[in-house]
């Protein structure tokens, strides 16, 4: 064999060979990583719509929505995604809504990139357990209807601003008082 | 007639007489200014964090160059410059331990590592003032307000975050709230001129430091004026960027180290996400300095081009 | 245009590469004693993280999400892509311009297994930019990386008059320098919303 | 699981081919001829390409030990096992003892005690700045300043500077470079042979009279040496004693007389003559001893006069039976007994 | 504005302890120590042997090379040895003793020459030569060298340098006011040599009567222009004057030649008027013995070869401790462990300092305060190059120019810190130097 | 036997990775804000070290030496992708923080290195001897820094408050400047106590 084919022989030998391996893994891995997935997503919705047991997806308007039902199949809310601009990035929110009440149940931050121990403090219970309960008519203002962290505000102002304007179009999808 | 025994050396065999002391213990007496101005404003608070920075820093360096078995240099002055000026760049209510902290910071990591005197890349006092300000935000970011002592905005934060101006003449005067030493403009402009005077501090800096803020903040829709008072942009300007261990040594050098620390102010002021953005503008041109000093190697007499 | 500049600015400032994302430092901490082979190494890293901005765009977008590969071909594609891509950009520099291979290409190998390179091409992975937001971003990463080699070179050349502690001497010094640039460079923190 | 192992095995295979493919032809068009020796370093080095030797990547490491730029051990990665495989590539390696070995020696010995100042010196503590300031603060014109440039710049530390402001040389560690002579402002140091064991430890050329008001150490040229010396070794020349160290056979007569000490050797090192069993009685030791050291009867034994003996070695080359043996440092010679002592080859 | 250079400094000047006092002519030495080498260039070989008895004017140092001068008896009386003397320079330099008879017989072959008039430009050169003229403003270079440039090298100003920029001393100035016919004579003599119409003599402010005295001795000389300069230096420095003068900088590694400039000491012209005049060789110079440190500072005519010793013994000796004594200024000059050295050609000034002003401070860490920056007359970065000095980095001096440094020495003068930095700049010249010997 | 004991020593302390030879910064910086990070990066990494080692090792032979390098890389590439994937479905917390960085062990000098340097110059066992003592020392070496920057910056310790609740947290050290200062200072410790070892040898 002449050394360049040999070559190219040899590196085809590995390639075929890692993906082999690699498609293998794959298949094996991959149940689980979204059973995580699942998982998580299931956790988060749990959280944000205290009392349910199931919930179902709803797409509209091009936003997913997952409806939560308890046992005996009621519905008790809506959970959303949304999305704010912290201090460090993006911030994504499961957002918990009850159309009939007019207000929030619950907030959990998905992922962030805020300073730890300053703008990352948004993801503790002492300040998310704040928008529990809010109505959907307050103006989400830091500092005046949603409290700040001290030294950081801009994240607090991020999370407030990310439901504020992902309010403003489920309201419209799903107005207070209406049926869903 | 020969008995004498004379002393031999190069030449010049005459001497300015100028010397590091006479400078550092210089700037320190320029800088009782702007502590005055702070102490009056704040009260002996402010009068206790200064004496306690400036301890610490000099304390710092001593014990350094006993750990490593060098001659303890703490008498030329620069340990209680380093010490004074982060006293002058921190919010009066700050806890005693903190600022101690931000001395031997000041002083180890900024200064003593390198060297010692001379020998620091970045400005010893604001590598403490930075370091505390990413470290304890929160108590960084507490003012006293000097009129009642309640705690409240700075101007720059009230300016940033609700677009309320403060009016020149308390600036000016300096009974506003922030730092113990950058309230007072007067004061400072004082003590800078001072130095100026001395020949100690090369106006170039300064004056295109707060040049370029007033001119770009001009542009970009601010208040010049106000910009130029509030905060610490003077006390940077006259006496934090002129620091000459840390910035450039060619004329031309130092009047690209003024603008970029403008250009790096207005930036982070209308920007960024710090109200304030003095400190770490005179630290970024710290590290530019090199490369300025290199970049701006005067054309010599008669120097003829090769190639 | 404007989201572009951006782009580029926050790679540069706000993110650097090396100071913020901790990406590419062996030759950040290696290659920086001297101020002309900084600046040569940063010009060679920006011509690989552009070309492979532009690389990485097509295998992701055109082979690895199309088939469903992304998931566990992406590693050993983009790697394998980089590796003979710089590989290849090396040899061709050396035949043509010994005097640009002097300049740039004895620094391309360096650069294979450079994190920056593969960080980058999964990092516009993740981000899903678009080719010339892709291309922005590779050229933004390699002028970040520049200037923070050029500014610790600058120093380092400067740090060998100083009295340097026994026990700092060398990377230990560099470090903690790199620390104190990275904590300046925080004041870009909160600058452009990345 | 088919489908996706199918794809997958396709695509690397396709993107394997292609590159590998694109590199074969590439390294065939684009072929460079190299230094071979930069590929065998190449080979060597661990191809990480991590910078940490300074240099942009292993291969440019590579080329910078070819060209001389980096030492062989620059490789941190490596280690010492690289290290050691490259400087057999680059053919250095320490067996170059085939040359006679020399050593840096000082030739001064005015220190602090000895030598006069004529003025306080102030200024760069460096000996050849201090040089260039009316020649230095020492009153001899020509003895070492003190200030200990060669021991800065001697690259293995074999200078250390004593107390008395005098450098002094390890003569194990010294590789003789010679940097250090370059070095010297005033040419103080001088390599020789490490056989030499005798040095005249003074260059002024000043007048006896000169001499003596700077130095307390220095050559007056008085010539008690040249008188001394068996083999017309050593002469004046200039006002001062120069070594010819063709003939010198280090029997350190000179040093004996040397009114100021200006010629120095180790003492206790001096070698002496010792006759064993061997011996025929020729008488030929006896008759070319030049300070008749040696004595014995025709046919019998011969014996050295320990006193007497300067070391020589004239006996002992020209003993046809190889019955002399030259001996360094403190042992019995009565009876022979030197177990605990070198033999001088 | 008054004409200037970029940089430099202003140190006391302290010429009020001599500037009013005339010239007053030296006792004649018992012995004169003749150095064969007192000028750039190859030294002189020594055509007198012990015992010889020679003439003031007879010449006892031979020039064999081009660049170089002869050197003459400075008085009358017996050699008593030819042999390697203390020099200024710190290094035993070969050298004849006369010991004077006290008749101070004259040469023979000293005798006027033609008058200005007739000279032609090669027969002013030779005089010039023969009579051992060197630059009299402390360099010591052949002057008649100088003022036959290579082929292709064209001049077309002359400038005469009275600047006298360093501080104490005085006897440009003195000779200025005294003689200022003689300068001008010299001036003339080399401007025939040299064919060249413009000349102009620069003079620092701060000595107003010479300014006033010159100008009066070039009325009626066309072409001649006396020019007032800032008090500043090096104020004197060939380089400095020829920018403050013309607007020229000399290339980098040039000579003033490069930019068609010739620059002569006022006392180098004075000395060439002598010559032309009486026909007397370089045998005698104004020096002025100055400072704290000795009773009377005087300006003195002193042969050449008078040990230092005679001249601080006529100046009423040593006045309190003596710490320093200077061959020279006080910013160039060059500081002597034994009095024994003798005035040479280029010596302008001796200056006694007391022990009480000399400073020995230790240097401190540099804090790149740019004062050296600043006050170099030739823009160079001092504290880089003696960083680089301290740390052996050649190859960096280098290229951040060390060679051009003048040696002025205003960067150590203002340096807060102490740091040496003229003498590490001079030391990493001589390697740089050194190494390109190789 | 005594020369695998050896190989594996060398790589906890006389050429640490991470503190003598100062190569694979990236993640040492990046994913140490807690001493637990250290643990699970640094035991991902000596996974991929030891079997990429060891197939390498075995294929020493095999490999032309032009293609040596992209080989290396696939192999690397490979066992890493199987972490990543392993890693996603069974520990996902420690994921999502390690994050971007497992994918970049790829390109860890210190893999590379020792494929280059040691897998294939030697024995299956020695390699496998070499990559666990290289893993380990640099998993001990990124929990230490974890630890310290944990610590000062949460005030716990693998997550259990150290110092109660209320202290006052370092917030730079989980910062950038926080990382590199905190392995500047320790890197400066370490060059301390080997010094004083080789004095003590040297003694000896
Ligand atoms: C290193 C560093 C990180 C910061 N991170 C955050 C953050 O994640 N979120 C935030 O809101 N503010 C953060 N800040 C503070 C902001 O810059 C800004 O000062 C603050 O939001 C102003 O809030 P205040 O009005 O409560 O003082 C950080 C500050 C520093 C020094
Ligand atoms: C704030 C300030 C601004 C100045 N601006 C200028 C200026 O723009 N131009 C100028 O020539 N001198 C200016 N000066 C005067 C300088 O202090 C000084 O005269 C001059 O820089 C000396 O120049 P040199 O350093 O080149 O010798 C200014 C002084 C101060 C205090
Ligand atoms: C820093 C410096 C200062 C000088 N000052 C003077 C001076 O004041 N007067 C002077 O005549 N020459 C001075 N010189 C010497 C001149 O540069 C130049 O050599 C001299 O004027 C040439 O004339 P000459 O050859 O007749 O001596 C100085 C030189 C230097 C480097
Ligand atoms: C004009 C002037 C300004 C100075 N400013 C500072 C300063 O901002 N911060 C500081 O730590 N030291 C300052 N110093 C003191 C000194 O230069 C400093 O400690 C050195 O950086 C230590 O090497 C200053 C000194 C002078 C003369
Ligand atoms: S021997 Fe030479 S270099 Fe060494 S200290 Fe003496 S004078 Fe200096
Ligand atoms: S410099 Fe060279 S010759 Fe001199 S002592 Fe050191 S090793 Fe020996
Ligand atoms: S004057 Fe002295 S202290 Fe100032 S920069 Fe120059 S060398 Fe440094
Ligand atoms: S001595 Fe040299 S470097 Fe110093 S000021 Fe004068 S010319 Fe410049
Ligand atoms: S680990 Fe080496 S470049 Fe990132």
């Amino acid at each position: 064999m002449n050394q360049y084919t040999r070559m190219i022989v040899v590196l085809l030998i590995f390639s075929v060979l890692s993906g082999a391996v690699l498609a293998f893994s794959y298949e094996l891995a991959n149940p689980k990583i979204q059973e995580q997935a699942q998982k998580n997503l299931e956790a988060s919705i749990k959280n944000v719509l205290p009392g349910i047991t199931k919930y179902e997806q709803v797409e509209k308007e091009g936003l997913t929505f997952y409806i939560g039902l308890d046992d005996q199949g009621n519905k008790k809310g809506i959970a959303f995604k949304a999305t704010g601009q912290g201090f460090g990035g993006p911030i994504e929110m499961m957002v918990g809504y009850d159309p009939k009440e007019g207000k929030l149940t619950g907030l959990q931050i998905l992922s962030m990139a805020e300073t730890p121990g300053l703008g990352a403090r948004i993801q503790e219970p002492t300040f998310t357990d704040q928008f529990k309960g809010k109505s959907v008519n307050d103006p989400f203002e830091p500092k005046k209807d949603v409290q700040v962290i001290t030294g950081a505000t801009i994240s607090p102002a991020g999370v407030a601003s990310g439901i504020k304007s992902a309010l403003e179009k489920v309201t419209k999808i799903y107005p207070v008082g209406g049926d869903y | 007639m020969g008995e004498y025994r004379f002393l031999i050396s190069s030449s010049p065999h005459i001497h300015s007489g100028e010397s590091v002391q006479r400078i550092m213990f210089s700037v320190a007496g320029a800088l009782l200014l702007p502590t005055i101005a702070g102490v009056y404003f704040f009260g002996y608070r402010a009068l206790i964090l200064v004496v306690t920075t400036t301890l610490a820093a000099v304390l710092t360096e001593a014990i350094f160059q006993k750990l490593r078995g060098k001659p303890v240099t703490v008498w030329d002055g620069s340990a209680i410059v380093t010490g004074m000026l982060l006293a002058l760049n921190l919010p009066p209510g700050l806890p005693l331990w903190m600022a101690v902290v931000g001395s031997v910071i000041s002083i180890a990591l900024g200064k003593m590592i390198y060297g010692g005197l001379g020998t620091n890349p970045f400005n010893p006092a604001l590598v403490g003032r930075v370091f505390l300000t990413v470290t304890f935000p929160v108590q960084m970011t507490t003012w006293i307000n000097p009129v009642d002592g309640t705690t409240g905005a700075t101007p720059l934060a009230l300016m940033k975050m609700q677009g309320i101006p403060t009016d020149y003449v308390r600036l000016f005067i300096g009974n506003v709230g922030g730092c113990i030493g950058e309230t007072s403009a007067i004061a400072i402009l004082l003590g800078g001129l001072y130095l100026i005077y001395r020949g100690y501090v090369d106006w170039r800096i300064p004056a295109s430091y707060l040049g370029t803020v007033a001119v770009l903040s001009f542009i970009l829709g601010g208040d010049p004026i106000f910009h130029l008072l509030a905060g610490g942009l003077m006390l940077g300007a006259f006496f934090m960027a002129t620091d000459m261990v840390t910035t450039p040594v060619t004329k031309l050098g130092r009047i690209i180290f003024g603008i970029g620390a403008g250009i790096f102010v207005v930036l982070i002021r209308f920007y960024g996400g710090y109200p304030e953005g003095v400190s770490f503008s005179i630290l970024l041109m710290n590290a530019f300095t090199p490369i300025i000093n290199r970049l701006t190697v005067p054309r010599i007499y008669g120097e003829v081009k090769t190639r | 245009m404007k989201e572009l500049l951006l782009i580029i600015a926050g790679s540069v400032l706000v993110n650097n590469f090396v100071l913020s994302r901790f990406l590419g430092e062996c030759p950040f901490l290696g290659v920086s004693k001297k101020l002309e082979t900084a600046i040569s190494m940063g010009f060679a890293t920006t011509f690989v993280l552009t070309m492979t901005s532009v690389a990485t765009y097509f295998i992701q977008f055109y082979i690895l999400e199309p088939f469903g590969l992304s998931r566990f071909l992406q590693i050993v594609s983009f790697i394998l892509v980089i590796a003979s891509l710089v590989q290849l950009v090396e040899m061709v520099i050396l035949k043509t311009s010994p005097a640009l291979y002097k300049a740039l290409g004895i620094y391309l190998p360096l650069i294979t297994t450079n994190c920056a390179v593969l960080g980058l091409a999964l990092l516009i992975a993740i981000k899903r930019y678009n080719l010339i937001q892709s291309i922005a971003f590779g050229l933004g990463a390699g002028i970040g990386f520049t200037l923070a080699m050029a500014l610790m070179a600058g120093i380092r050349e400067e740090m060998e008059f100083g009295d340097v502690p026994e026990a700092l001497r060398g990377v230990a010094i560099v470090l903690i320098t790199a620390g104190l640039l990275s904590m300046a460079f925080l004041g870009f923190s909160g600058l452009i919303p990345m | 699981m088919a489908s996706v192992m199918l794809v997958s095995l396709l695509s690397m295979g396709g993107l394997s081919l292609l590159l590998g493919a694109g590199l074969a032809y590439a390294s065939k068009k684009f072929a460079v001829e190299t230094d071979p020796r930069v590929d065998a370093i190449n080979e060597v080095l661990p191809g990480a390409n991590c910078g940490a030797c300074g240099y942009p990547g292993c291969s440019g490491l590579a080329g910078a030990i070819v060209e001389g730029k980096a030492p062989v051990n620059a490789c941190l990665v490596g280690g010492p096992a690289v290290a050691k495989k490259i400087s057999e590539i680059m053919g250095v390696s320490d067996t170059g003892a085939s040359v006679e070995r020399k050593i840096a020696r000082v030739l001064c010995q005015g220190g602090k005690t000895e030598a006069k100042l004529k003025a306080e010196y102030y200024g760069v503590k460096s000996c050849r700045a201090a040089s260039m300031v009316n020649g230095g603060p020492k009153g001899c014109p020509f003895g070492c300043i003190g200030f200990g440039d060669c021991a800065k710049v001697c690259p293995v530390g074999a200078i250390t500077m004593s107390e008395n402001g005098l450098p002094v040389i390890d003569e194990e560690k010294c590789t003789g470079c010679g940097l250090c002579a370059k070095e010297c402002p005033k040419f103080v140091i001088t390599l020789t042979s490490v056989k030499n064991e005798v040095h005249v430890r003074c260059r002024a050329t000043l007048k006896a009279k000169d001499t003596r008001d700077v130095c307390k150490v220095g050559c007056i040229a008085c010539k008690q040496c040249e008188k001394a010396c068996p083999f017309d070794a050593i002469h004046v020349v200039n006002n001062v004693a120069i070594i010819d160290y063709e003939k010198c056979r280090n029997c350190m007569k000179c040093v004996e007389k040397c009114p100021t000490k200006a010629i120095t050797s180790a003492f206790a090192k001096r070698k002496k003559a010792v006759i064993n069993d061997n011996c025929i009685g020729c008488t030929i030791c006896a008759k070319n001893c030049p300070v008749n050291a040696i004595s014995g009867e025709v046919k019998k034994k011969h014996e050295v006069n320990e006193e007497l003996c300067i070391g020589c070695s004239i006996c002992a080359e020209k003993c046809p039976k190889n019955a002399i043996a030259m001996v360094r440092g403190e042992c019995d010679i009565k009876t022979g007994s030197f177990s605990a002592c070198s033999v001088v080859k | 504005m008054l004409k200037t250079f970029s940089g430099g400094i202003h140190p006391p000047y302290n010429k009020e302890l001599t500037k009013h006092k005339p010239v007053e002519k030296a006792k004649l030495p018992q012995k004169v120590i003749i150095p064969m080498s007192q000028h750039v260039g190859a030294p002189c070989e020594p055509v007198v042997k012990v015992g010889d008895y020679v003439k003031v004017g007879q010449k006892i140092g031979e020039a064999k090379a081009f660049v170089s001068a002869p050197i003459h008896a400075s008085v009358s009386g017996k050699v008593v040895a030819v042999e390697p003397r203390p020099h200024a320079s710190g290094a035993p330099v070969m050298s004849v003793v006369i010991e004077s008879d006290g008749m101070d017989e004259v040469y023979e072959g000293v005798k006027p020459p033609k008058s200005l008039d007739e000279l032609t430009p090669d027969e002013i050169k030779n005089l010039i030569r023969d009579a051992g003229i060197v630059g009299m403003g402390g360099a010591g270079f052949p002057t008649q060298v100088k003022l036959s440039p290579p082929p292709g090298k064209t001049i077309d100003t002359i400038i005469v340098n009275g600047a006298e920029c360093e501080p104490y001393l005085t006897a440009d100035h003195r000779l200025m006011v005294e003689r200022p016919d003689d300068v001008v004579l010299g001036l003339r003599a080399i401007m025939k040599a040299t064919g060249v119409k413009r000349a102009y003599i620069g003079i620092e402010d701060n000595k107003p009567d010479a300014i006033e005295a010159m100008k009066e001795a070039v009325k009626g000389f066309n072409g001649i222009e006396v020019v007032p300069l800032a008090t500043k230096y090096p104020q004197g420095g060939e380089k400095q004057l020829i920018y403050a003068i013309t607007g020229r900088e000399v290339p980098s590694g040039g000579l003033p030649m490069d930019v068609h400039v010739i620059v002569d000491n006022a006392g180098t012209c004075a000395a060439i008027a002598n010559v032309l005049k009486t026909g007397m060789p370089l045998i005698e110079r104004i020096t002025t013995v100055t400072g704290a440190g000795v009773k009377e500072p005087k300006n003195l005519l002193v042969r050449i070869g008078t040990p230092v010793e005679e001249l601080i013994e006529q100046c009423g000796g040593f006045n309190g401790e003596p710490g320093k004594v200077i061959m020279g200024g006080p910013m160039m000059g060059i500081s002597q462990a034994q009095l024994e050295v003798p005035v040479m050609k280029g010596t302008s000034g001796v200056l006694v300092l007391q022990k009480s002003e000399v400073k020995t401070n230790e240097p401190m860490p540099c804090i790149r305060c740019a004062r050296c920056v600043d006050a170099c007359p030739i823009r160079l970065l001092p504290t880089y190059l003696g960083k680089f000095a301290e740390r052996g980095m050649w190859d960096e001096a280098e290229r951040y120019h060390a060679l051009d440094c003048i040696e002025c020495g205003c960067c150590a003068y203002v340096c807060p810190a102490n740091i040496p930095l003229t003498q590490l700049i001079r030391l990493a010249k001589n390697r740089i130097l050194a190494s390109k010997k190789k | 036997m005594y020369q695998l004991v050896k190989d594996f020593f060398n790589g906890l302390w006389n050429e640490n990775p991470t503190f003598k030879m100062i190569i694979g910064m990236c993640p040492t910086l990046a994913v140490t804000t807690a001493a637990m990070n250290g643990i699970a990066m640094g035991l991902a990494t000596t996974f991929v070290l030891v079997f990429s080692s060891l197939l390498i090792s075995l294929l020493r032979n095999f490999i032309p030496a032009k293609v040596r390098i992209p080989c290396y890389i696939i192999v690397i590439a490979t066992f890493v992708t199987v972490v990543d994937l392993f890693m996603a479905g069974y520990f996902p917390a420690m994921y999502k923080i390690l994050g971007l960085y497992i994918p970049l062990i790829v390109v860890n000098c210190i893999i590379m290195a020792r494929a280059e340097a040691f897998a294939s110059k030697v024995t299956p066992m020695r390699a496998i001897a070499d990559a666990l003592g290289m893993g380990l020392g640099f998993t001990w070496a990124i929990t230490l820094i974890g630890a310290v920057r944990e610590l000062m910056g949460s005030g716990t310790l693998f997550g259990f408050p150290v110092f109660g609740e209320n202290v006052t947290r370092w917030v730079i050290m989980l910062l950038p400047p926080g990382a590199f200062i905190t392995m500047g200072v320790l890197l400066g410790i370490m060059n301390l106590l080997t010094r004083r070892g080789v004095k003590n040898t040297q003694c000896h």
